[in-house]
C-alpha cells in the first residue's frame, strides 16, 4: 500500500461540521437547515465516493495535520477497511436525513435544530473514526462521537429518556477512558500509534503484556460494540427518535465500536500475535455468546424497537465473530457484514419510525394487521426481515456465506453452527411481526394510509440496495472487492 | 547528650514557643487567641534566626575601627537580622490585616468565639 | 480538635528535635551560616557602600528588593485596613445583598 | 530589554501605587491606570517568554550584586511560562471585574483595585524570583493582598477568610522556618547557589526537614487535600469578581512553588531516593481526587462545586507532580494551565449567572440555557473539558498524566485520573441537564435572565475558546516550553 | 470615637512630648548608617507620636494637624521615592535599585551607593509612618 497526500479526508470530516455550524446559523428558517442537512451528506457522500477508485487501486489518500502530542500527529488516511466503514455510513446519512427530515416535521418535534447540528457532528466524527491514521485521533473522534451522540439520545427529554441518557453516557464514557489508558499503554510499549496492515506491536512487546492489553481494548471498545455484557445501554437508548436509532444506534456508533475491533486486531496487534496470545478465541466465544444470547433475549421484546437493538447487537456479534476468527473469507463477511447490516437494519427502523408516525404504536403486540393499511412499510419490512435471517436473495445471505466459509476456513465448524441457529433465531424473532402484520386480524378498524414519501421513499431505497447487494455482491460500492483487499493486505504473512 | 541540649538550648527555647503557638492557632477557639498563637509562632520563628546569627565572643555587626574587618568571627552575622527586621515587619502587616477581619466579624456577630460564629452562620 | 492538635504539635515537636540535634551549635563561629555569604557582607560593605552599619548595607543595599517588598507589605497592610474598615457611603445592607 | 524581568513586577507595583494616589482624588481614573499597568506586565512577559526561547534564561541582578550577595531574578522557560498564565488570566478577569464589583461595592473600587495590582505584582514576585526569602516576602504580599479583597463580601465572607489567614500564615511561617533550616545548612538563600551545595550535605537532617516544612507549607498555600479546608467556604461567599480573579491563579503559584523547588531547589532524583516525599504528595492527591470529587457531586451551590472540583483538580497537578517522572510533570504544568482556563472560565460563569438572575443553587438554573445561550455554551465547552473529551484542553493533560502514571508503573494512580473524570461528568452533566433539559418552571428569575453584558461575557468567550485552542495547540507549548524545564528537572 | 482624655497633665505631658518624639525618630532614620537604627525604627516612632497626641487629645482634636487621609498619602510617597530611587538607576543604565548608577555628579560609586541608602531609609521611614498611621485609624474607626 503506498499512500499520496491528499485533502479528500479531511474534507470527509469537515464537511459536516461546516453543515453543523450552518445549521445551526439558519436555526430560525426549517427549509434552508434542512437543505443544508441534505448538502451536507451528498457532499460528503461525493467525496468518500471519489475516494473509491484509488482505495481499490490500493492507493491511500492520506493527509498528516500538525502533532498533538510529541511523536503523535493528527493524521487521516482512507484506506480501504476505512472507505469500507465511511462509505456505508456516508451513503446512509442522505437518506436518513430525508427521512429525519420527513420524521421530525410530521412528529413536529422540539430543539430541531439542535438535532441536526448533533446529527451533523456525529457524522463528522464517525467519519474522522473511519480515516484516523493512528490510535490517538481514533480515540478523539471516539469521544466526540460519544458526547455529540448524548443531546440526541435525550432528545425527548422526558425523565427517561434522561435516565437513558445517563446510563449511556456511563457506559460510553466509561468506554472511552478505559481505551484511553489501553492507548497510552500501547504508546509506552511501542513508542508510535500508527495504524499498519498487520499490526505494530508484534516482537516490541512481551507476550505475558498483550493479554491484558487487549483485555483493555476489548473493555473499551466492546461497550460501543454493544458486546455482551456491556450491551444494555442499546436497548435503553432506543427512547431516542427513531432516525437517530436508525443512523447512529444501527451505523454509526456501534458500528464505530466493532471498526475499532476491526483497527485494533487488523492493524494494531496484527492477527498472528492477535492469535498466539489466544485473544482470537477468546473474542469469538465471547462473539458467539453475544450472538445467541441476544437472540433469545430480542424474542422476548415486545417494544418493536428494542427488539430491533437487540437485532443490533446479534449482528454485530456476527461481525466480531468474523474478525475474530482471522480467516480471509471470515473477514470478507465480516467487512461486507458491516455495510450489509447497516442497510438493512436501517430499512428496519425506518419502518419502525413510519409506522410510530402513522399510529403511534411502539409494541409488536399492537401491530396487528397494519400490513394491510401500510402494505409497501411493511413488505419492505418483510424483504429485509428475510435478508437478516440470512437467506437469498438478499445481501445477508452474502455475508453469512463468508463468514460460514470463514468458519470451516478457521477449522473451528463450532461456530458455523452457531451461525446457523442464529439464522433460525433471527427468525424467530423477526418473521412473527411480518406475520402479525400481515395475516393477524387487526382489533382496531382505524384506517390509516402510508406514512409521507419523505419516508417512504428511503426505506423502499434501502430495501431495494439491499436487495441489490445481494444479487451483485460487488456492485456500485465495491463492498466485495475492498473487503478483499483488507484482508489480504492484513493476513498476508498469516496463514490460516 | 547533655552536651548537645548545652549546644542548641536557645534552638529548644524558640522550639517551645513555635508549638505554644501553633497550639494557640490549633486548639483556641477564640479568634483573637488564634491571632495571638500566631503571634507566638512567628516571633518564635524570629528568636530561632537571631539566635543562629550568635558568635561568642563577637559584636554588633557595625564596623569599628578597634576590631579591623580582617577576623570576621569578631562580628555576629548581619544576615539573619536583616531577614527577620523584614520578617517582623511581615509579621505586623498580617497583624493588621487579621485585626481589620477581626473587626469586621466582631461588628457583624459581637463575639469572637468560632464555635458561636460558626453556628450562627449556618442559621 | 484537641486531640488533633495534640497529635499535630506533638508531631512537631519529634520533627523540631529530630533536626536541632543537627543544627551548627550555638555561638559556633565556625557554623556554615557563618563562613559562606556573611563573610562577604562584613568585609566588603564598607568599601561598596561606605557605611558602617552592615546591616543597613544589606537591608538597603545589597537586598535591597527585600526591603522594597516588606515596604509593600505594610503598604497592602494599610490598604486592606482602609478597604475593610473605611464606612461605605451607602448603608451595608445593599452591598450584602441575598445570596444562596 | 535586559531589565524586561525586573520590569514586570514593578510596573504592577507602580501602577498600584499611583491608582492609589490618585483614586483619592478621582475615581474613575482607578480602572484604566490598572488595566494600564497589567497591560504593560502582559506585553513585558510575553517579550520575556520570547526572549526566553530565543536565547535562554534570563538572569537579572537587583542592585547589580550577583548572587549569592544580592536578589536574583531568574526569568526561564518555567517562570516566563507561568507569568504569562498569571498575566493573561489577570487581565481578562480584571476586565470581568468591573461591572460586577461596582455592581456589589462599587465605593471601594479604589483600594480594591490596588490591592489586585500589588496581589498581581506579589504572585509575579513569586514566580519570577531566584532567592529564597524573596520568594517569602512575595508571597506575604500575595496573601495578604488575597486575603483583603477575598474579605469584602457577605457577612459569612469575613469569618472564612480569618481561617484562610490563619491556615495562610501557618503555611508561610512553614516555609520560613525551611527557609531558615536551608540557610542554617548552606548559609545561602540563592536557589542556584543552595542547588550548588546541596548535594554535598543532603545527608544532613536539616534539608529533610526543611523541605517537608517547605512542602507542607506549600500544599497550604495551594490546598492540596487534606489541608484545603479553608478553601471552599473562601470561594463560596467572596464576591465572584474576585473569586474569578484568584480562584484560576492563587493556588497554581503555590504549585508552582512546588515544582520550583523540585526542579532548582531539591534535585529530583534527591527527592525519589533520600526521602519520598514526592511519593507521599502523590498518594494525597490521588485520595484527595476521589474525596473531593465525591464532595463537589454533593454540593447544591454552584460556586461550592466548583470550588470543591478546583481542590480535585489542584489534587491533579500535585499528582503530576508526585509522579516526578517527565510525562508526569508535563501533565501536572499543562493542567496548570489548562485547568487556569477551565476554572477562570467556570467562576466567571457562575459571577454572570449571579450578576444577571442572583442565582447560586443548581436546582434554580433549570431552563437558563434558554435564556443565557452564550455564557451557558461557554459553560458546556468548560464541562466538557473538565470532563476531558477532546478536542477541548483538559483531555491532554488527563493523557500525560496518564502517560505518567503508566510510565511510574502506578495502576492506582492511572485509574485515580480516569475514574475521576467519569466524577467529574457526573457533576457536570447534572448542571448541564438543569440548565438544558429541565424545561423552565417560569419563574421570573430566569426568565428575565440574560446573557451578561459584553465587558463581562467577552473574557468568557475568550476563555472558552481558549480552551478549544489550547486542546488543538497543546503539542507546540509541550514540545517548546514544558520540554525544556522537564529537561531542566530530569 | 476616641474621646479626649480628661486630664491635664496627661495631654500637657503628651503635647509636650511629641515633637521630640518626632526629632527622635529622624535621627533614627538618619543614624541607620552608623549605628542600630533606620526607616523602620525612625518611622514607627513617628507614627507614635501622631497616635499618642490621637489618644491623648482625642480624635476631633487632632484631625485638623492631622487629617485622616494624611497617613495614606505620605504613605504612598514614601513608597515612590523608594520605588523612584530604583526607577532612576534603571533610566540611567544600571539594574533596579542599583544606586552606583544614580546621576549625582562628583561622587564615586561608593558613595553613590551611600546615598542611595539615604533615600530609601527616608522613604521607608515616610511609608511606615503613614501606613502605620492610616491603620492605626482605619482600626480606630467605629462601625
Amino acid at each position: 500500500m503506498e499512500a499520496h497526500s491528499s485533502l479528500k479526508p479531511l474534507v470527509a470530516v469537515l464537511v459536516p461540521l461546516l453543515a453543523s455550524l450552518l445549521i445551526m446559523l439558519s436555526g430560525k428558517r426549517p427549509n434552508i437547515r434542512e437543505l443544508w442537512t441534505v448538502l451536507g451528506s451528498v457532499a460528503m457522500f461525493g467525496i468518500v465516493f471519489s475516494m473509491l477508485p484509488s482505495a481499490l487501486g490500493s492507493k491511500y489518500p492520506e493527509i498528516v495535520l500538525f502533532t498533538i502530542s510529541p511523536g503523535i500527529a493528527l493524521a487521516f488516511r482512507a484506506d480501504t477497511a476505512g472507505i469500507i466503514f465511511g462509505l456505508s455510513a456516508s451513503a446512509l446519512w442522505i437518506v436518513t436525513s430525508i427521512f429525519s427530515i420527513g420524521y421530525m416535521r410530521s412528529l413536529s418535534e422540539e430543539k430541531q435544530t439542535r438535532y441536526y447540528t448533533c446529527f451533523a457532528i456525529c457524522l463528522s466524527s464517525a467519519m474522522g473514526i473511519a480515516f484516523a491514521a493512528n490510535l490517538l485521533t481514533f480515540v478523539i473522534f471516539y469521544e466526540m462521537l460519544t458526547i455529540a451522540t448524548y443531546p440526541l439520545v435525550i432528545h425527548k427529554e422526558s425523565p427517561e429518556a434522561i435516565q437513558a441518557g445517563r446510563k449511556y453516557l456511563a457506559y460510553l464514557l466509561t468506554g472511552g477512558l478505559v481505551l484511553i489508558i489501553a492507548t497510552a499503554l500501547t504508546y509506552k510499549y511501542t513508542g508510535t500509534l500508527d495504524f499498519s496492515p498487520g499490526g505494530f506491536l508484534s516482537g516490541v512487546v512481551e507476550q505475558h503484556n498483550l493479554l491484558p492489553l487487549f483485555v483493555l481494548f476489548l473493555v473499551g471498545l466492546g461497550m460501543k460494540a454493544a458486546l455482551i455484557p456491556f450491551h444494555s445501554w442499546l436497548p435503553t437508548a432506543m427512547i431516542a427518535p427513531t432516525p437517530v436509532s436508525a443512523l447512529l444506534h444501527a451505523v454509526a456508533v456501534v458500528k464505530a465500536g466493532v471498526f475499532g475491533f476491526v483497527r485494533v486486531i487488523g492493524f494494531v496487534f496484527g492477527p498472528t500475535l492477535f492469535h498466539e496470545i489466544g485473544a482470537g478465541n477468546m473474542l469469538a466465544v465471547m462473539a458467539s455468546i453475544t450472538i445467541i444470547a441476544s437472540s433469545l433475549l430480542a424474542m422476548y421484546q415486545n417494544n418493536l424497537k428494542r427488539r430491533l437493538a437487540y437485532s443490533t447487537v446479534v449482528h454485530l456479534g456476527y461481525i466480531l465473530l468474523g474478525v475474530a476468527l482471522l480467516s480471509p473469507s471470515a473477514w470478507v463477511g465480516g467487512l461486507v457484514h458491516i455495510a450489509n447490516h447497516a442497510a438493512m437494519k436501517i430499512t428496519l427502523f425506518f419502518c419502525a419510525g413510519a409506522i410510530y408516525v402513522k399510529t403511534h404504536c411502539e409494541n409488536i403486540s399492537e401491530l396487528d394487521g397494519i400490513g394491510r393499511q401500510m402494505p409497501i412499510t411493511m413488505g419492505a419490512f418483510a424483504l429485509v426481515s428475510i435478508g437478516l435471517v440470512g437467506m437469498p436473495p438478499l445481501n445477508g445471505f452474502i455475508s453469512k456465506w463468508f463468514l460460514g466459509q470463514g468458519t470451516l476456513a478457521a477449522g473451528e465448524g463450532i461456530y458455523l453452527i452457531v451461525l446457523l441457529l442464529s439464522g433460525l433465531l433471527n427468525a424467530g424473532y423477526l418473521f412473527p411481526i411480518v406475520r402479525r402484520a400481515f395475516f393477524a386480524q387487526s382489533s382496531k378498524r382505524t384506517k390509516f394510509a402510508e406514512a409521507s414519501i419523505l419516508m417512504l421513499a428511503p426505506l423502499v431505497l434501502t430495501a431495494l440496495i439491499s436487495l441489490f447487494l445481494g444479487l451483485v455482491p460487488d456492485g456500485i460500492f465495491h463492498f466485495y472487492s475492498l473487503a478483499g483487499n483488507v484482508a489480504t493486505s492484513v493476513l498476508a504473512g498469516a496463514g490460516r | 547528650m547533655f552536651q548537645v541540649l548545652l549546644d542548641h538550648y536557645p534552638y529548644y527555647l524558640s522550639t517551645a514557643l513555635i508549638v505554644i503557638g501553633v497550639w494557640g492557632m490549633l486548639a483556641k477557639h477564640n479568634l483573637m487567641k488564634k491571632v495571638i498563637g500566631m503571634n507566638i509562632f512567628q516571633t518564635a520563628i524570629i528568636l530561632l534566626f537571631i539566635s543562629s546569627s550568635v558568635k561568642f565572643g563577637a559584636t554588633v555587626p557595625t564596623f569599628d575601627p578597634k576590631l579591623g574587618l580582617e577576623n570576621t568571627a569578631l562580628y555576629v552575622n548581619p544576615l539573619p537580622h536583616v531577614l527577620m527586621l523584614t520578617a517582623i515587619v511581615v509579621m505586623v502587616a498580617t497583624n493588621g490585616v487579621a485585626f481589620a477581619i477581626l473587626l469586621l466579624i466582631y461588628r457583624r456577630y459581637r463575639t469572637l468565639d468560632e464555635e458561636e460564629i460558626l453556628r450562627r452562620m449556618r442559621e | 480538635m484537641k486531640w488533633l492538635a495534640l497529635f499535630i504539635v506533638c508531631l512537631f515537636v519529634a520533627f523540631l528535635f529530630y533536626v536541632e540535634v543537627d543544627m551548627p551549635a550555638y555561638g559556633d563561629p565556625q557554623a556554615p551560616a557563618n563562613l559562606h555569604v556573611s563573610p562577604y557582607y562584613i568585609q566588603r560593605s564598607l568599601q561598596d557602600t561606605e557605611t558602617p552599619n552592615i546591616v543597613t548595607a544589606i537591608l538597603a543595599d545589597y537586598r535591597a528588593y527585600d526591603t522594597l517588598g516588606e515596604t509593600i507589605v505594610i503598604f497592602t497592610a494599610g490598604l486592606a485596613c482602609i478597604l475593610l474598615l473605611w464606612r461605605s457611603k451607602r448603608d451595608d445592607s445593599k452591598v450584602q445583598r441575598p445570596h444562596c | 530589554m535586559a531589565q524586561l524581568p525586573a520590569i514586570i513586577p514593578v510596573s504592577l507595583l507602580l501602577s498600584a501605587f499611583v491608582a492609589f494616589l490618585v483614586g483619592t482624588f478621582s475615581r474613575s481614573l482607578v480602572y484604566p491606570i490598572t488595566l494600564l499597568g497589567i497591560v504593560t506586565a502582559l506585553v513585558t512577559a510575553v517579550m520575556g517568554l520570547i526572549r526566553v526561547l530565543q536565547d535562554g534564561a534570563q538572569h537579572y541582578y537587583f542592585g547589580g550584586w550577583p548572587p549569592p550577595l544580592g536578589i536574583e531574578y531568574v526569568l526561564d522557560h518555567l517562570s516566563g511560562f507561568m507569568t504569562v498564565l498569571v498575566m493573561f488570566i489577570a487581565l481578562l478577569s480584571v476586565i470581568y471585574s468591573r461591572r460586577s464589583f461596582l455592581q456589589e461595592v462599587p465605593e471601594k473600587i479604589v483600594p480594591l483595585y490596588s490591592l489586585v495590582l500589588l496581589m498581581l505584582a506579589g504572585l509575579t514576585g513569586i514566580i519570577l524570583t531566584g532567592d529564597l526569602f524573596n520568594l517569602y516576602v512575595f508571597l506575604e504580599i500575595a496573601s495578604l493582598a488575597a486575603y483583603a479583597i477575598m474579605a469584602i463580601g457577605n457577612d459569612k465572607a469575613p469569618v472564612a477568610v480569618i481561617r484562610y489567614v490563619i491556615m495562610g500564615t501557618i503555611g508561610a511561617c512553614f516555609y520560613l522556618l525551611g527557609v531558615g533550616f536551608i540557610y542554617f545548612a548552606t548559609g545561602s538563600l540563592n536557589m542556584g547557589d543552595v542547588a550548588r551545595i546541596l548535594p554535598g550535605i543532603y545527608g544532613s537532617r536539616l534539608i529533610v526537614v526543611a523541605m517537608t516544612f517547605i512542602v507542607i507549607g506549600m500544599a497550604l498555600k495551594m490546598a492540596l487535600f487534606p489541608l484545603h479546608i479553608w478553601l471552599p467556604d473562601v470561594y463560596t461567599y467572596s464576591p465572584s469578581a474576585v473569586v474569578a480573579l484568584i480562584a484560576p491563579i492563587m493556588t497554581k503559584v503555590g504549585a508552582y512553588v512546588l515544582i520550583r523547588m523540585l526542579v532548582s531547589v531539591f534535585l529530583p532524583n534527591y527527592l525519589t531516593s533520600v526521602l519520598p516525599v514526592t511519593l507521599m504528595i502523590g498518594w494525597l492527591a490521588a485520595v484527595g481526587i476521589v474525596a473531593m470529587s465525591i464532595m463537589a457531586i454533593a454540593q447544591k451551590d454552584f460556586r461550592r462545586m466548583l470550588a470543591y472540583s478546583s481542590v480535585a483538580q489542584i489534587c491533579y497537578v500535585a499528582l503530576g507532580i508526585g509522579l516526578a517522572n517527565p510525562f508526569g510533570l508535563i501533565g501536572a504544568l499543562l493542567h496548570i494551565l489548562n485547568h487556569a482556563f477551565m476554572k477562570g472560565c467556570l467562576f466567571q460563569i457562575s459571577g454572570g449567572i449571579r450578576y444577571r438572575a442572583g442565582l447560586w443553587q443548581i436546582p434554580q438554573f433549570a431552563g437558563l440555557g434558554r435564556h443565557m445561550r452564550w455564557t451557558m455554551g461557554a459553560f458546556t465547552v468548560a464541562a466538557i473539558s473538565m470532563v476531558g473529551i477532546p478536542p477541548a484542553c483538559g483531555f491532554f493533560s488527563k493523557w500525560y498524566l496518564v502517560l505518567g502514571c503508566i510510565d511510574a508503573g502506578n495502576w492506582v494512580f492511572a485509574v485515580v485520573v480516569v475514574a475521576s473524570s467519569l466524577l467529574n461528568a457526573v457533576y457536570f452533566f447534572r448542571v448541564l441537564e438543569k440548565v438544558y433539559m429541565v424545561p423552565s418552571n417560569n419563574d421570573s428569575t430566569v426568565t428575565a435572565a440574560s446573557d451578561p453584558p459584553g465587558e463581562m461575557l467577552a473574557p468568557i468567550l475568550v476563555l472558552a475558546s481558549g480552551i478549544i485552542i489550547l486542546g488543538v495547540i497543546n503539542a507546540v507549548i509541550v514540545t517548546q516550553i514544558l520540554e525544556p524545564i522537564v529537561s531542566l528537572a530530569f | 470615637m476616641i474621646a479626649k482624655y480628661r486630664d491635664l497633665i496627661v495631654s500637657l505631658a503628651c503635647r509636650l512630648m511629641v515633637p521630640f518624639m518626632f526629632l527622635f525618630g529622624f535621627y533614627v532614620t538618619m543614624f541607620g548608617h552608623y549605628g542600630p537604627g533606620g526607616g523602620f525604627q525612625g518611622g514607627t516612632i513617628m507614627a507614635s507620636g501622631v497616635i499618642l497626641l490621637r489618644l491623648s487629645l482625642g480624635r476631633q482634636a487632632t484631625i485638623k494637624k492631622f487629617p485622616l487621609e494624611l497617613g495614606h498619602i505620605v504613605g504612598v510617597i514614601g513608597l515612590l521615592i523608594y520605588s523612584a530611587t530604583g526607577l532612576i538607576s534603571i533610566l540611567a543604565g544600571g539594574e533596579y535599585l542599583n544606586y552606583a548608577y544614580l546621576p549625582i555628579p562628583g561622587m564615586s560609586g561608593a558613595e553613590r551607593q551611600h546615598l542611595g541608602i539615604l533615600f530609601v531609609e527616608i522613604g521607608v521611614a515616610l511609608g511606615v509612618f503613614g501606613v502605620l498611621l492610616s491603620i492605626f485609624d482605619s482600626l480606630t474607626k467605629e462601625g
